[in-house]
């Protein structure tokens, strides 16, 4: 009997299931509670900057994307672009780890483990050969 | 007991692998190659074959080294038939090198090192321990053999292409491949009874 | 008797230790264990332990001592006195010490980086792949996007990479050779020489031709896989994807033997294409959609059972006729015919025929195998390329039209079929770290899991105005760059505003002037510079460039934590084992030297940004809480290493533990190495998103004057001829091309004597190969000393080797030979320098992967005999 | 480039041949041993004239040459002060028989011959002791003679001297070694009788024409029954690395300008003219030897004939 690759597929058998996300809205909620956020940039972005690590104090439940929005409007477009391309989805090779565990989805909302939570975000280099 | 080595030329790609863990375990002069690898071209194009032949000293059955050499100080463990030479005899007559059909014999005539700067302390500790004026060759590793290892090419092998075992023995790995595979000798018409067999590309 | 007397003036041994780390003779890295006896390595040998190399080392490997104790070796930071720069300036080297020679680096990169840190290019060798993330660091902290890999990585990977990432999510990719019934290798030495996994796979390999595995070999020269083959299928220079185009089409569209569900399930051919050629999509989610044979319509490919996907038919959607991709990939392939085939790669029709059918047949479609109990697809045929096929000037459609044809039958990391190396790691079973698995984008189309840095094959980034030095942001589907040196590079720079030029340069180990191109190009680009510093082993022909060399620590000496990770690199493919090794110090330093890893460090502590570069080796390593570096705290590469251990290992896992063991292993799941079904994710058999890049890169480039050839971003492949192919003038009539010989890594190892010895012994190392019965028809003898020209004029001088194995088209090279520094005796004078034919500009140059064409059309002429 | 330089790159070149030469014997140091079975052979030969005619001389002269043999053979050794380990291996060695040979030959000529030249010596010519000399001079003679071709014969590695005549070559080579030896001692130190010159130089001729006829033989049975290797060695001698010392040594120093001499065409025979004739004939000997020796190639090791079966 042939095998039918698609009923052979089991992602849950292997764990991690990759969605495939819309393009992240960033969620600003106006509510009251707030949390504090310390971003350190690092590397070219820390070049590309007057400050290289800013406090911002965001709404709860902002999510990672929503965070990065703020920080557009803090230190302007052209940094944003570094780490954002077209489509608004982050550059592979931006690094971004917030509480020091690397973040990919920036739908992934800001939960304030520890105060302030800190955001760091280093660009690496795309290249490579051999 | 009889050590013999078995190469499966269809599994040798002709690396090298052999030629220079020989040379590494052994610290031999400039030149000196206990075991090589020929490469030899067959056919004409585009029904052509390039062939990778590992070659090493035989330890024959009938070794004419040991029959020309003057002094014993080519000889055949009586134990393990592998064909030796005891540096401390050897007058340097060179007899075995001219009676020796496989090429696998070199005088070692004065002190050498890779480099115009002299020794490296590697060769130091290798090299340096070489008696100067006799003739040297393969003894099939006896020491690591000895000391229950395989001989340095054989361990070495990337492509898993020579296996050494006691060709006495009926039932070792490299009597039944020899049967099974048609093991063939170099040079057979000069009944030498070479130790070192072939299995065909 | 005793018959090894050891000399009565040697002492009796105080200490015997056989140290497990990892070889460093070429970046295939295998694992070794160095035997010392009272501080000297006496032999080299592999670590049974290990997977990589399985206690079996190349020639190279066993010689590593050598090289370790050359006398030629670097010992002392030097610094040149003459401030003229040229290929046959003396830099006039006068000793330094470390502090002088920091002060100087670091007085230098202070004022950069507070100028534009983009000004430094920080250069590597491939040969040390234990530089690799100390240097990404260093430049991503420093922060430069400028970097670059040489020393061969100029040459293998914009193809080969490439489409492996693409099609396989892996660096390269091999044979299954536990499985693998019938084999095409494509340019490619896979198990045969050297390269990723080089060991391991010998042995594989070997077991594969022992079980019977057939094996063709296309390829110009009848050598290492060919020497093996079962049939060695000569071609043309540079002409692979015409023979591989016309075996597709034969099992497409004469056989009509295709992988129906493997393709409905596992790849694009399904999407409906229109008539601009690019994905009919829904209108809201803008996800491509596919004909839905049970409800009559397009729906978004994730909403429709794959068995359901018209993988053919006429279908009109929202007004606009389309089609499945894979009906314009058949339609695409009917034209190349067998004749056509042979017209341009020279080989018979006939033949393509018997091969397609062969592979066609051997595949067995629909058949599955049990492995360790679990049930896979079973598809025991591969086809492989690497160097040899994808050093050209059409790499891209080379390398892809081959991957082609195991995708057409499904022969894609299943059992018995083409495997990449390790595409998928579930992660160590104790800590689930080291975990990876390639994913879909929004178009379902497969993201690799792991990768060698940031330049993803697929999706590639959006082209723009480039900012790189390399132009890979414009040219975004290239990886490494021929502008940071061609000729043109200026006119580049100009031509997109690219606001800045290079300044200083950080090397390590690599040999410019002889790994790229011809030396001249490459020597007007490095005397442009304003301070090189390089470390290096050995003084090279580039260190008459460079301001100030610092003696490097060779493998013997230095501390790697990660020798074999990424696991898509060289660690073997297949079932077996995980493996993490490291590379540990046997011997201390002598004089000065010092390994560049610390170096760096400290140059970050005296320029200030040691914080930036301990976030990037947080983000480098992937550094997870409580192991990551903390603020600006000056940690030697030690913890860093030690750190990394604990991170994917766990607390009781830190260095000290490794150096003790060596090494850590844990068992391959087949849901792993034939994870395939079990990834979600599909390969394009239809390179839609090629043209839109290309029409982006045109509206940038062409404005401003550079002409984009778009031929070269169709969705579907064609053979796009070489410069060296349009080649007619009169007496030009042989292809130069050059390949990688088993004893010498790129232009490194000719210095080890063992190694030159060796391959002053073969008959093919340092000769140029000339197919017999053309060189008898020309009057040339073996041996004849003869000058090679290029259409361009450039000279190379070299013994021949007359062969019966070789295309008679073809003129074979082998390595980067041709060494003329006095820095290295041992190797200077020995071979032939092939890379000096080569032209470096935009006109060699891909216009799609950057990839640098690596066939020139020559003419034999005779020289005086000189030795 | 030094002389360890050259000779490196010499093995180097040769590892790479199909026909790898060999240059232990006949290079360098290993000239010594050409010079020294060249003596040897000469000694044995003039040593047997030398009895034959009852001529002292030509004893004396036949002991000499051996012992500067023995010194040349010392010369050519790895190991000199070994040497005497060489008597390990009579049962097989052809090294050892012929070092066993030569130590008879000296140590018999020298209890021997003294009683003969000196007035006064411990023991007369006619005693046991000078007796037991002249036989074990007489044995060693007829081993020096015997043993050198089969020196070649077994050489296995180098099938150039695997043929059958290359020992009876070499008795040849012995006989017209000492006939020379003798023509030249006669014309420095008188002859016996008239016609010991004319029997001589009768027996000079023959044995010539033996050695020529045997030669001729021998290079066409290596032509046409040799192998490869022995071919090879043919091509090397008459148009190859040796060929100089072949032509120009050999045949026309050896035989052309002592056949020139005997046909008196130039000169009457005269003792002068008789001791050119030897002195040349002496030294083509010794070409022909190094010319052979030099021309002597190894068998390659090519499986491929094998692998048909």
């Amino acid at each position: 009997m042939g095998v039918r690759w698609d009923a052979v597929v089991d992602p849950a058998a292997v764990g991690r299931h990759q969605p495939r996300p819309p393009l992240p809205q960033p969620v600003i909620d106006r509510s009251s509670r707030r949390i504090r956020v310390c971003v350190r940039l690092f590397g070219a972005l820390a070049a590309l900057s007057a400050e290289r690590s800013l406090r911002l104090e965001l709404p709860a439940a902002t999510t990672i994307a929503g965070a990065l929005a703020a920080l557009g409007e803090r230190l302007g477009g052209t940094l944003l672009a570094q780490l954002l391309d077209e489509r608004g989805q982050k550059r592979r090779h931006c690094r971004l780890f917030v509480g020091g565990y690397p973040v990919e989805d920036l739908r992934m909302p800001l939960h304030a483990t520890d105060d302030p939570t800190e955001i760091d975000i280093i660009l690496l280099i795309a290249p490579e050969g051999g | 007991m009889r050590w013999g080595m078995v190469i499966d030329l269809k599994r040798c790609i002709g690396c090298y692998g052999c030629q220079l863990a020989c040379k590494a375990e052994h610290g031999t002069p400039p030149g000196v190659y206990y075991a090589r690898v020929l490469k030899q071209e067959e056919g004409h194009y585009p029904t052509v074959r390039q062939l990778s032949l590992p070659v090493l000293c035989n330890h024959c059955e009938d070794p004419p080294c040991v029959e020309a050499c003057p002094t014993g100080a080519s000889f055949k463990w009586e134990e393990d038939g592998i064909v030796d030479i005891d540096h401390d005899l050897c007058v340097g007559c060179r007899s075995c090198m001219m009676a020796c059909p496989y090429t696998n014999r070199y005088f070692n005539d004065q002190r050498q090192h890779y480099f115009a700067q002299g020794m490296t302390p590697y060769e130091e500790a290798r090299t340096g321990s070489h008696q100067h004026n006799v003739v040297m060759k393969c003894n099939f590793c006896r020491d690591r053999v000895r000391a229950g290892k395989l001989p340095a090419c054989v361990a070495n092998c990337p492509t898993i292409a020579r296996t050494f075992g006691d060709l006495d023995d009926p039932l070792s790995e490299v009597s039944a491949l020899i049967k099974e595979r048609g093991g063939f000798t170099l040079h057979p018409e000069l009944g030498t009874g070479p130790s070192v067999y072939y299995l065909p590309p | 008797m005793n018959l090894y007397s050891p000399r009565s003036d040697m002492p009796p041994i105080q200490e015997d230790a056989w140290v497990p780390s990892t070889c460093s003779l070429c970046y295939g890295t295998c694992s070794i264990l160095a035997h010392r006896v009272d501080g000297v390595v006496v032999k080299i040998e592999g670590n049974p332990d290990s997977e990589v190399g399985k206690g079996r080392l190349c020639g190279k490997g066993v010689s590593g001592i050598m090289t370790h104790y050359d006398p030629n070796r670097l010992r002392y930071p030097m610094r040149r006195t003459n401030p003229k720069k040229g290929l046959n300036e003396d830099p006039g080297w006068k000793r330094i010490s470390w502090d002088e020679a920091l002060d100087e680096i670091g007085e230098v990169l202070r004022k950069l980086r507070a100028d534009d840190p983009r000004k430094l290019v920080v250069q590597r060798t491939t040969t040390v792949t234990a530089c690799r993330v100390p240097f990404h660091a260093f430049a991503t902290a420093f922060g430069t996007p400028n970097f670059s890999v040489s020393g061969g990585g100029q040459h293998c990977g914009n193809g080969a990479h490439l489409i492996s990432g693409m099609m396989h999510a892996s660096w390269s990719v091999v044979p299954d050779f536990e499985y693998c019934n019938y084999s095409i290798f494509f340019g490619a030495s896979k198990g045969h020489s050297a390269g990723h996994a080089s060991c391991s796979n010998m042995g594989k390999a070997a077991d594969a031709r022992a079980r019977g595995m057939k094996m063709v070999v296309v390829d110009p020269l009848c050598n290492f896989a060919a020497a093996k083959a079962t049939e060695w299928v000569p071609l043309r220079v540079g002409t692979d994807a015409a023979l591989a185009l016309g075996m597709c089409n034969v099992m497409v569209n004469e056989l009509g033997i295709y992988d129906g569900p493997y393709l409905q399930a596992k790849t694009n051919a399904p999407y409906l294409v229109g008539p601009d050629k690019l994905y009919v999509r829904h209108p809201e989610s803008k996800t491509p959609l596919v004909w839905d044979t049970r409800t009559n319509g397009a729906r978004p490919f994730n909403e429709v059972p794959a068995a359901d996907m018209a993988l053919e038919g006429e279908f009109t959607v929202g007004g606009i006729s389309c089609h499945p991709a894979f009906q314009s990939l058949r339609e695409h392939l009917r034209k190349f015919t067998p004749d056509w085939a042979e017209k341009i790669s020279g080989v018979s029709a006939a033949t393509v025929r018997r091969l397609a059918k062969e592979f066609a047949t051997e595949a067995r479609i629909g058949s599955t195998i049990v492995v360790d109990g679990v049930a896979l697809p079973y598809r025991p045929v591969a086809a492989i390329a690497f160097r040899g096929a994808q050093g050209h000037k059409n790499s891209v459609y080379n390398f892809f039209s081959v991957t082609l044809l195991n995708h057409l039958v499904g022969a894609a990391d299943v059992v018995g079929g083409c495997l990449g190396f390790n595409p998928t790691s579930h992660g160590y079973p104790e800590t689930g770290m080291v975990r990876y698995l390639p994913n879909a984008d929004p178009d379902g189309l497969m993201i690799v899991g792991s990768w060698m840095g940031y330049h993803y094959p697929y999706p590639p980034a959006q082209p723009r105005l480039p900012q790189n030095l390399g132009l890979q942001d414009l040219f975004t589907i290239g990886m490494t760059s021929p502008f940071l040196d061609s000729t043109d590079r200026e006119e580049m720079w100009e031509k997109f505003d690219v606001p800045y030029r290079p300044e200083v340069m950080i090397n390590c180990g690599a040999n410019l002037v002889m790994s790229i191109a011809n030396k001249d190009a490459v020597a007007a680009s490095l005397s442009k510079y304003k301070f090189i510093v390089s470390f290096d082993l050995f003084l090279t022909e580039t260190s008459n460039f460079v301001d100030i060399i610092l003696p490097d620590c060779d493998y013997l000496q230095s501390l790697d934590a990660r020798s074999n990770y990424p696991f898509i690199f060289s660690l073997p493919a297949g079932m077996g084992e995980w493996c993490w090794p490291i590379r540990q110090p046997v011997l201390p330093p002598e004089g000065d030297q010092r390994q560049f890893a610390d170096v760096l460090l400290e140059l970050a502590d005296r320029v200030g940004f040691r914080a930036d570069l301990n976030a990037a080796y947080n983000a480098w390593l992937d550094l997870r809480p409580p192991y990551r570096l903390v603020g600006d705290e000056s940690y030697s590469y030690e913890r860093i290493c030690d750190a990394e251990l604990k991170n994917n290992f766990g607390t009781e896992r830190g260095l000290e533990w490794f150096k003790e063991h060596g090494l850590i292993k844990w068992k391959k799941k087949p849901e792993e190495v034939y994870w395939r079904p079990f990834v979600d994710a599909r390969v394009p058999v239809y390179l839609e998103f090629l043209k839109p890049i290309g029409d982006k890169i045109a509206a940038i480039a062409e404005p401003r004057g550079l002409k984009i050839p778009l031929e070269y971003y169709e969705p579907l492949p064609d053979f796009l001829p070489c410069r060296s192919h349009c080649c007619d003038k009169p007496g030009f009539d042989f292809y130069g091309f050059y390949y990688r010989d088993v004893v010498h890594t790129n232009s490194f190892t000719m210095e080890n004597p063992w190694l030159d010895e060796t391959a002053r012994l073969d008959p093919f190392s340092y000769a140029i190969a000339m197919n017999r019965s053309e060189g008898v028809k020309r009057g040339f003898a073996d041996g004849q000393a003869v000058w090679v020209e290029s259409e361009t004029g450039r000279k190379v001088k070299g013994r021949l080797k007359l062969t019966e194995g070789i295309h008679p088209e073809g003129l074979g090279f082998a390595a980067m030979c041709g060494h003329w520094t006095d820095g290295q005796p041992v190797a200077k004078g020995k071979g032939v320098f092939y890379n000096d034919l080569l032209e470096l500009d935009w006109e060699h140059t891909s216009p799609i992967n950057i990839n640098l064409d690596l066939c020139v059309k020559v003419r034999v002429v005779p020289a005086e005999s000189a030795s | 480039m030094t002389d360890i330089g050259m000779k490196y790159e010499r093995l180097i070149q040769d590892l790479r041949q199909d026909f790898r030469p060999q240059r232990e014997w006949g290079e360098g140091r290993g000239l010594f041993l050409v010079i020294g079975h060249f003596l040897v052979g000469v000694a044995a030969g003039a040593w047997l004239f030398g009895l034959l005619f009852g001529y002292l001389p030509g004893l004396v002269v036949g002991f000499l040459l051996a012992g500067a043999g023995g010194i040349a053979h010392l010369a050519f050794l790895g190991r000199p002060e070994r040497f005497w380990k060489m008597a390990r291996r009579i049962k097989t060695a052809w090294v050892a028989r012929g070092f066993l040979g030569l130590t008879l030959f000296l140590v018999g000529a020298a209890l021997y011959l003294p009683p003969l030249l000196l007035g006064s010596w411990p023991w007369g010519p006619a005693s046991a002791i000078a007796w037991l000399g002249w036989l074990m001079a007489a044995a060693g003679m007829v081993v020096l003679i015997v043993y050198m071709g089969f020196v070649y014969t077994a050489s296995k590695g180098i099938p150039f001297w695997n043929s059958p005549l290359h020992p009876v070559l070499y008795m040849a080579y012995a006989f017209r070694g000492g006939a020379a030896a003798l023509l030249v001692a006669m014309a420095a130190l008188g002859i016996p009788s008239q016609d010991t010159a004319e029997r001589l130089i009768t027996i000079w001729i023959g044995v010539t024409t033996v050695v020529i006829v045997l030669f001729a033989l021998e290079i066409q049975g290596a032509l046409t029954s040799g192998n490869v290797a022995a071919r090879r060695s043919v091509r090397e001698m008459l148009a190859g690395r040796v060929a100089v010392y072949f032509y120009g040594g050999t045949l026309v120093l050896g035989l052309l300008v002592p056949l020139v001499l005997v046909s008196g065409q130039l000169a009457p025979l005269s003792l002068a003219v008789l001791a050119a004739i030897g002195l040349f004939s002496a030294v083509g000997d010794f070409f022909m030897k190094y010319a052979t020796i030099r021309a002597g190639v190894y068998l390659p090791l090519d499986p491929r004939p094998l692998r048909r079966r």
